[in-house]
């Protein structure tokens, strides 16, 4: 069944005031910015009420939808006439959007909340939530936008408010070249999205989701447009071949990782994959093919990735890459694939967050040392984030019952059905990320201390714990809850769509227990690694393979000999073309009719007789041309 | 059988202006035969002057009476038509404001005769001795450029050839500073001069050989019977050619031009620069559109390549100069070459002409102002051994002297042709009496003309240049430490500043009344 | 008949023209360019006699005139600069160029 | 009926002027107050102006003032505004009060650090009046209804701004000067012989806009002339390869001077464009519309490179702008609606953009004395404001969506894409191209910022002070526009859309314009 038609929103209500939802954040980032240093003493209290604000708008807009029946589940809140003639700037409230803007407003208010202690040291902590606030706008204006142009404006907002907040502490060399480097890879991806703005345009006179079709079948120009999408997704998601900025981007303070680098930003690609999945990316279509390899490739790609990572931020990046992997992988599998997309986007959020945060609280305790090789056995020093990282550790594995659990399981059965390849490949996926992600906990957590003298390991203050806890608690049941008796798939179905056959999950399907069996073989051999035996304080060389992943699978050295070198080459030689050449060409005239002037004047050469002769001459040549014309 | 010899009839009236002119001329020279020298000035001044100024209010009268004759006058001497008046009315203006500046101090030698740093020339000079033959000269001078473009057969411009250039000759070789160039640039000029003059002269004799007559309407009579392509004619053509381009300074006849700009006194460079080149094109129009205009097929190619070749060349070698005068001097080659742009604007019909001649009458007045205007402000710029002329001298000016800075960069731009001063305007009129001939003559010769009109902007554009490095020399260069002082003015030369300023802004306004005046001077064309 | 009488002034002319460019002493290339002055008259008197007017002449008269007062300031000019430079060569007076 | 407001609108600054001319010498605060009022009066009169603008069909040119100036020329002193003079002639009056406040200081001379004097102190008065002079003259370009008078506006331009460059710059100031006046006096020159041409040929005795449309009909004369125009406004424009005057006269001018080159005399290239190359001479237009829209995507994409490559912050700035009139000049000549109505609206939003960020490095620079981008870094931590809306300008410069310089590359972009004036995929590729550019912006922008800005502080700039009241004074307004037309461009679209229309009617090319797209919303 196809998507329900969007309809003009007219009465009031919650829906009507959607767009408070964007106006609460905006608000707080301007007045944070604007009145920047008198706000410091209670900045960060604007910031989380700003944020819950909107979280609270977003609930009470949810259950007004949930109030309506089926048919009326989308609806369009038109705002103001954006560009006369081409777009107008509006809002769109259906099932989809709202599950992303509560996800946003949720998890955002949680982050807010952890910050507060997280940020406490730190002078600049107003600017802090100034920026998150800033990042909660745009990304649900990315979300709810009713078109293309609103999307992108939310889109590239998200990039700045990633860019600053990677960049928060830009007097590190290496924050401002991460942030700077995060929005160019992404302005790559803009450009894909761009182009494909220009053919929409072009081809359906329209950019507003309202006014474009589903497609059946698939033809040269939807293919394009998909391809150019799928190119903005990859940039945003961190998905290959523009995945290189996400590792950088852990310069950034925890929270922002784990708002905007695990549960939010870097879903947006998938977020765009599904909202145009019904225009562009029709089941079965050359462009679903397409984002489901993408998403394959990525998943494995992060997996390795994470293995080999010691930085206990990087390796949850590359975890993260791959998780989203799994979604781009469902995204492009039809409605099936829609529903646990999203719903693992959504566990994600929680799980991916509380692992990062737990993280945060790590490294909080550790005067933010983020060398797994300088942790070990911390369990016992910090009890309640261990539990918690714990339940996201179990969570994202895949342990029965934990929310990752179902998202996951529907994704790689969806693709075995699918596409069996690429459903293989999510599998072998699931098993590497049990390995790394057990790595992960054996060496913080477990094994004997390797700390440096001045490290005095402590649980964090309680504003940072209780966030863990509820994400955890999110990580526990989330994924059972949205996905048993899909109750998703039913709730996104007006805006998504919904498949010809409704799937059942099977607590015992062949691949399901492949995958266990894999993930179980993957822990083991962590264990056996890293946990029985003893952790190098210092990396050891490692085999071509670790090599391999650590420098992230040469990503970067094959941005830089491809793309930067030869970038700044032509840089150089245009400089040089544009000084010499032509410049140099005009310069070179001026001095040329200079210098014949110079060497003009020595004919004047201020003997009479030469005047003389000069009259002479003239008095010739004038008679002889006069003969010459006349005898023509 | 007696013969009846009929007495000439002069029509007094209408030459009343050139009459006065010469008579005071004379008066002047009666002066200094009987005056005692120190009261010599006192007359020669105000009768210069006054003169000047009657013969030019005479012109106005004839214009307000405005019943021109309708044929040539003094027994077919003269023709006294709508741009002969123009013409006397610039030149008269012009060479007023002239003598404005020469009655300033301290510009003419002592003693022309006594040698340069002697003994003499030391007494003459503390005794205060003064030249005041400069006065009637120059009025000889003024009477030669009246009659020059008035003359209407060949031996009367030959006359008014030499009446205006003897004097200058002369008035040349009075410099009281640097008088070694100033009598170098009086002997080049006399040389060079009497040397074209020749060619003139035989030239004349040419066409007088095959029309048998040397008044223009006989000669261009005689062209529209006879063939127009016997060597003969040609000869005497492009020999009268020789001598005319010689005097607007077209290249490559503009040798003599640099040197003797340079050498002679700026008053007297600023008359020659004004009134001789305004005398020198109004013959050069007579001569080709009255009497030879009928061969203008065969001309205009020739005054094309001598057009583009005399403004390129002032415009080029102009870049390089180092002395303002002479910068000033191939600047003005350089409108030379415009003005023959306009001259070779010729039309099948009398109305175009009329647009042409209107575009040359406006160019000369405004260049011939801006000109006069600039060589004043040259005259203040001094060091202790007279005027600094030397550019180097002239960095920061603007910073000592705003006012005076402001104003000549004015009158640069106005030579630039930059909108919203005279300049432009008189170019744009130019151009477009150039363009529409072509364009009514057709695709090949108007192409050929709108070429030309290239070649001028291109031209303009060097030029530009040059006028633009003395701007950038006076205001944005830091002044010298000993940089020159600036003489206080006398109202004279306040006076010629002033007008000067005055007319280039207002025309460069309101350029209306100006075009009007020179429309109905230029509508009633040339009387043959 | 009479163009032999032309011939003869183009003759005069040219030479006069041609002492103009190789003589160095002023007063010789002045001389010079009287003789030009003078090739002209007789080139007019012989067109008179061809066309059978007057006019030309006239115009010889004329010419001797002027020619007289060319003189005249030719002369002081030229006598002022021997004075200053003891010399009368034309190639001296050099200093005004470029 | 001729209405007075444009007349009195050019008036104003001159009377400006002279009071300022004639006030006593070393009234220096005087002149920057009388001046400061002025052109606030200009602006209110501006602003008045532009809401009782009729913005309905019908005339073409409103407050339309026509006199007789020339007759002998057929001139006359003819004034009146559609949308797009009206938005530029805003931008104008906008620009000015904030350069005035912005260059309070310039003419007091700039030193460097070690003290050597890189532009020497000038008088006050001058700077001030040659300001005023020149905006009278913007106005009276953009306002011009006669070929004539708009000529004599585009080259007595010139002169002022000569001055002001020459004589208020930096070290290589009269260098600058002179090469810019140079370059554009050539360009004005064979102009000239085009308005010429065009008087002549079309023979109608007069220059007035309206009658002289479409009075060239022979395509061989209209291509001459069309090159006469176009070469004129393409070295005003910058378009590559006429370019190379922009980058040192906009680093040498004083940062003031500099924004109102940039921002509004250059703009008078892409207009005159817009309103003479297109409507005078339509099917030289068309005909030469490929070779053009090549040379502006080699603007774009050149423009961009070379920014990245710059060490030199005004320079590096005016190169971005090579690189966004190349945008403008690309929309202009796709002939669609949406695409001209976007290269309108990009001259007033690059008005705004470059501004702020000439303004913003102006201040930075001023601190410390030297243009080099070198010469910088950690600014953020000692100048949080300063840096802060230094990088707002920035990002507007690499046009980020939100901010109002996107709605109008997205506005030429995407019409001439979908341009169907030539039905060719060449405007599509052309399209593609230049949308590489938001990549390259991000490049030379977050650089220089990364480099200036970011980073360990350097020694010296641990020195600076943040902005003071004026200084942010300058740069709120700018950056309220920016953001503000960034999500509300509706105003000035309104205006401009209808004047785009008239334009393509005139130019005769199949317009798909608002109406029938716009038919679905």
């Amino acid at each position: 069944m196809d998507p329900v038609e969007i309809i003009q929103h007219t009465t009031g209500g919650v829906i009507g005031l959607s767009w408070l939802m964007i106006a609460f954040p905006l608000v707080g980032a301007t007045i944070l910015l604007v009145f920047n240093r008198y706000t410091n003493r209670w900045g960060h209290l604007l910031g989380v009420a700003m944020s819950l604000a909107s979280f609270v708008v977003a609930v009470l807009a949810f259950v007004e939808l949930l109030g309506l029946p089926e048919a009326q589940r989308r609806q369009a809140v038109h705002l103001w006439e954006f560009i006369p003639g081409m777009v107008d700037m509006g809002l769109l409230i259906d099932p989809l959007s709202i599950a992303f803007a509560l996800l946003i407003t949720g998890v955002g208010s949680l982050i807010h909340i952890y910050s507060i202690g997280y940020m406490s040291h730190d002078p600049d902590r107003r600017r802090f939530f100034a920026y998150l606030n800033l990042f909660v706008a745009a990304m649900l204006l990315l979300v709810l936008a009713d078109n293309y142009v609103g999307l992108f404006i939310g889109w590239e907002g998200v990039g700045l408010a990633s860019y600053l907040l990677i960049g928060f502490w830009q007097f590190k060399p290496s924050a401002a070249v991460a942030a700077k480097k995060a929005f160019v890879v992404n302005r790559v991806g803009d450009f894909g999205l761009l182009v494909g703005m220009f053919l929409i345009w072009t081809t359906f006179g329209t950019l507003a989701f309202a006014e474009l079709k589903p497609i059946t079948a698939e033809n040269p120009t939807t293919l394009a447009i998909g391809l150019l999408l799928l190119l903005g997704a990859c940039g945003k998601s961190a998905q290959l071949p523009l995945q290189s900025w996400l590792l950088d981007a852990m310069e950034g303070p925890t929270p922002v990782s784990a708002l905007i680098h695990a549960a939010t930003m870097v879903t947006a690609g998938v977020y765009l994959v599904v909202r145009s999945g019904a225009f562009f990316f029709p089941e079965g279509s050359g462009a679903a093919l397409a984002v489901a390899v993408v998403g394959a490739a990525t998943l494995l790609a992060g997996a390795i990735i994470g293995c080999a990572k010691d930085d206990i931020k990087k390796g949850l990046a590359g975890s993260t890459m791959s998780q989203i992997g799994y979604m781009m992988l469902g995204a492009g599998l039809g409605p099936v694939g829609y529903a646990f997309a999203i719903g693992h986007l959504i566990t994600h959020g929680f799980f991916k967050a509380d692992l990062f945060l737990g993280a945060g609280s790590v490294m909080h305790g550790m005067n933010d040392e983020v060398n797994m090789r300088k942790y070990g056995g911390l369990r016992t020093y910090m009890p309640v984030t261990f539990a918690t990282f714990f339940i996201g550790y179990l969570a994202i594995i895949g342990f029965p019952l934990l929310s990752g659990y179902f998202t996951k399981e529907g994704i790689i059965e969806t693709a075995v059905h699918a596409q069996p390849i690429l459903g293989w490949l999510a599998v072998a996926g699931a098993g590497i990320t049990g390995f790394y992600m057990s790595r992960m906990v054996f060496m913080t957590f477990f094994g004997e201390k390797r700390w440096e003298k001045d490290a005095h390991p402590h649980e964090s203050p309680t504003v940072m714990t209780v966030p863990l806890i509820v994400l955890s608690i999110g990580s526990v049941f989330l994924g059972g809850y949205l996905i048993l008796s899909n109750r998703l798939m039913d709730w996104l179905a007006p805006a998504v769509g919904a498949p010809a056959a409704r799937p059942e999950f099977h607590f015992t399907s062949t691949t399901g227990l492949a995958t266990l069996a894999l993930v179980a073989v993957g822990a083991a051999f962590a264990w056996y690694k890293y946990g029985r035996a003893e952790v190098p304080a210092v990396q050891p060389r490692g085999s071509f393979l670790t090599t391999f992943a650590r420098r992230d699978l040469y990503g970067d050295a094959i941005n830089e000999s491809l793309i930067m070198r030869p970038g700044q080459w032509l840089t150089r030689l245009a400089v040089f073309f544009d000084n010499r050449g032509i410049d140099g060409v005009v310069n070179g005239l001026a001095a040329g009719i200079g210098g014949s002037s110079g060497r003009l004047r020595r004919l004047q050469t201020g003997f009479a007789r030469t005047y003389a002769l000069s009259i002479l001459f003239g008095a010739a040549i004038l008679t002889g041309a006069l003969l010459l014309v006349g005898n023509i | 059988m007696n013969p009846t010899i009929e007495f000439p009839t002069i029509e007094y009236a209408t030459l009343a202006p050139l009459l006065l002119v010469f008579g005071a001329a004379i008066l002047g020279v009666l002066v200094e035969a009987f005056a005692p020298r120190y009261l010599r000035k006192s007359f020669q001044v105000p009768l210069t002057l006054l003169s000047l100024i009657g013969a030019f209010a005479l012109v106005i009268v004839q214009v307000v009476r405005g019943d021109l004759p309708t044929g040539p006058v003094a027994m077919g001497a003269l023709a006294i038509d709508g741009p002969t008046l123009f013409i006397w009315g610039v030149i008269l203006v012009l060479s007023a404001v002239c003598v404005l500046l020469i009655n300033d101090e301290g510009h003419f030698v002592a003693s022309a005769a006594s040698v340069p740093g002697s003994a003499d020339e030391e007494g003459a000079e503390r005794a205060g001795h003064e030249h005041t033959e400069v006065y009637p000269l120059a009025l000889f001078a003024v009477g030669g450029m009246l009659m020059f473009p008035a003359a209407n057969d060949l031996l009367t411009m030959f006359v008014g050839l030499e009446v205006m250039s003897l004097p200058l000759y002369l008035l040349c070789g009075l410099a009281r500073r640097r008088r070694l160039l100033s009598q170098e640039a009086s002997m080049k000029y006399f040389l060079l001069g009497a040397f074209s003059s020749a060619f003139f002269l035989y030239g004349a004799a040419m066409v007088y050989g095959y029309a048998g007559t040397v008044s223009f309407a006989g000669i261009s009579q005689a062209m529209a019977q006879g063939a127009l392509l016997d060597p003969l004619l040609l000869l005497g053509f492009s020999l009268l050619g020789v001598g005319l381009l010689f005097k607007i300074g077209a290249a490559p006849f503009q040798a003599w031009k640099p040197d003797v700009y340079q050498g002679a006194p700026t008053p007297i460079t600023a008359l020659m620069a004004s009134g001789t080149l305004v005398a020198a094109v109004g013959a050069l129009l007579r001569v080709f559109w009255v009497g030879l205009g009928n061969l203008d097929w065969n001309w205009r190619p020739v005054l094309w390549v001598v057009a583009a070749l005399t403004m390129m060349v002032g415009a080029v070698i102009a870049i390089t100069q180092t002395d303002i005068k002479r910068m000033l001097a191939y600047s003005s080659i350089a409108h030379a070459g415009f003005l023959l742009v306009g001259v070779l604007a010729t039309y099948d019909t009398g109305a175009g002409n009329a647009v042409s001649l209107q575009a040359i009458l406006f160019y000369l007045l405004v260049y011939g102002v801006a000109t006069v205007g600039a060589f004043a402000i040259v005259t203040l710029v001094r060091d202790p051994g007279g005027e600094a002329n030397h550019l180097s001298r002239w960095a920061g000016l603007g910073k000592r002297a705003p006012i005076l800075s402001g104003v000549f960069a004015f009158f640069l731009l106005a030579f630039a042709g930059i909108p919203l001063t005279s300049g432009f305007f008189g170019k744009y009129a130019l151009f477009t009496a150039a363009i529409g001939s072509g364009q009514e003559a057709g695709d090949s010769l108007g192409a050929w003309m709108t070429g030309l009109v290239v070649v001028g902007v291109i031209a303009s554009a060097i030029a530009a240049f040059f006028y633009v490095r003395v701007i950038v020399l006076m205001f944005f260069n830091e002044p010298a430490a000993d940089g020159p002082a600036i003489a206080v003015p006398s109202t004279g030369t306040v006076t010629v500043i002033t007008l000067s300023l005055l007319v280039t802004v207002g025309v460069g306004v309101f350029p209306e009344p100006v075009l009007q005046l020179a429309n109905t001077a230029a509508s009633s064309l040339f009387i043959r | 008949m009479t163009t032999n009488y032309l011939i003869l002034s183009g003759l005069l002319f040219s030479i006069g023209a041609v002492g103009v460019l190789i003589r160095r002493n002023a007063i010789v290339v002045f001389m010079c360019i009287e003789l030009m002055l003078n090739a002209c008259n007789l080139a007019f008197v012989t067109f008179a006699r061809q066309v059978g007017n007057l006019e030309g002449q006239i115009v010889a008269f004329f010419v001797m005139v002027v020619a007289a007062a060319e003189v005249v300031v030719g002369l002081a000019i030229i006598v002022t600069i021997f004075r200053t430079r003891r010399s009368a060569s034309v190639d001296d007076a050099n200093l005004l160029k470029y | 009926m001729s209405s007075l407001w444009l007349p009195i609108l050019m008036a104003v600054p001159v009377l400006g002027a002279i009071v300022v001319a004639l006030l006593p010498k070393g009234s220096t605060t005087l002149a920057k107050q009388v001046t400061l009022l002025v052109s606030l009066v200009v602006l209110a009169l501006t602003l008045v102006m532009a809401f009782q603008f009729p913005n309905a069909a019908g005339e073409r040119f409103k407050f339309e003032a026509t006199y007789d100036w020339i007759p002998s020329f057929g001139v006359h002193f003819g004034v009146g505004v559609d949308g797009i003079a009206l938005v530029l002639i805003a931008l104008s009056a906008v620009l000015v009060p904030i350069v005035v406040l912005a260059s309070w200081h310039d003419a007091d001379g700039v030193k460097a650090a070690d003290g050597t004097v890189v532009a020497p102190k000038r008088s006050v008065k001058t700077y001030f009046s040659l300001l005023l002079v020149l905006e009278a003259m913007m106005i009276g370009v953009f306002a011009a209804t006669d070929v004539f008078l708009f000529y004599v506006f585009f080259e007595a331009m010139l002169i002022p701004m000569y001055f002001m460059i020459g004589s208020y710059g930096g070290a290589q100031r009269s260098y600058a000067a002179v090469k810019f006046l140079l370059y554009s006096l050539f360009g004005g020159l064979l102009m000239l012989v085009a308005v010429i041409g065009l008087y002549v040929v079309a023979g109608q005795g007069t220059f007035m806009f309206p009658e002289l449309v479409g009075a060239i009909q022979d395509p061989a004369t209209q291509k001459w002339l069309f090159a006469g125009f176009f070469i004129a406004f393409a070295i005003k424009a910058p378009l590559w390869p006429v370019h190379t005057w922009l980058p040192d006269a906009a680093a040498q001018a004083p940062a003031g001077a500099a924004v109102l080159l940039v921002g509004v005399l250059d703009k008078v290239g892409t207009f005159g464009m817009l309103r003479f190359c297109l409507e005078l001479f339509p099917d030289a237009a068309k005909a030469f519309t490929t070779p053009i829209i090549v040379l502006a995507v080699i603007s774009i994409i050149y423009g961009a490179i070379v920014a990245i490559g710059q060490t030199d912050m005004k320079r590096l700035i005016a190169y971005t702008s090579i690189s966004h009139f190349g945008f403008i000049v690309m929309g202009v000549f796709a002939m669609s609606q949406v695409a001209q109505a976007g290269a309108a609206l990009y001259m007033v939003n690059h008005g705004f953009a470059t501004g702020a960020l000439f303004l913003a490095a102006g201040f930075l620079i001023a601190r410390r004395g030297s243009p080099h981008i070198a010469d910088y870094g950690g600014v953020q931590k000692v100048t949080p404001v300063l840096a802060g809306f230094f990088l707002v300008a920035g990002l507007a410069g690499l046009s980020l969506p939100g901010l109002s310089s996107f709605v109008s590359e997205f506005m030429v972009m995407i019409g001439t894409y979908s341009s169907e004036a030539f039905g060719s995929g060449a405007l599509a590729a052309a399209a593609i191209v230049s949308a590489l550019a938001v990549i390259l912006a991000a490049v030379y922008i977050l650089w220089m910022v990364q480099r200036a800005l970011n980073g360990p502080t350097a020694e010296p700039v641990k020195a600076f002070k943040d902005l003071n009241a004026r200084e942010v004074w300058v740069l709120a307004p700018l950056v309220a526009l920016i953001i503000g037309f960034g999500f509300f461009p509706k105003p000035l679209l309104d205006v401009i859309n209808p004047a785009v229309t008239s334009t393509l009617v005139n130019v005769q090319v199949h317009n798909p314009g608002v109406a029938e797209k716009g038919a679905g919303q």
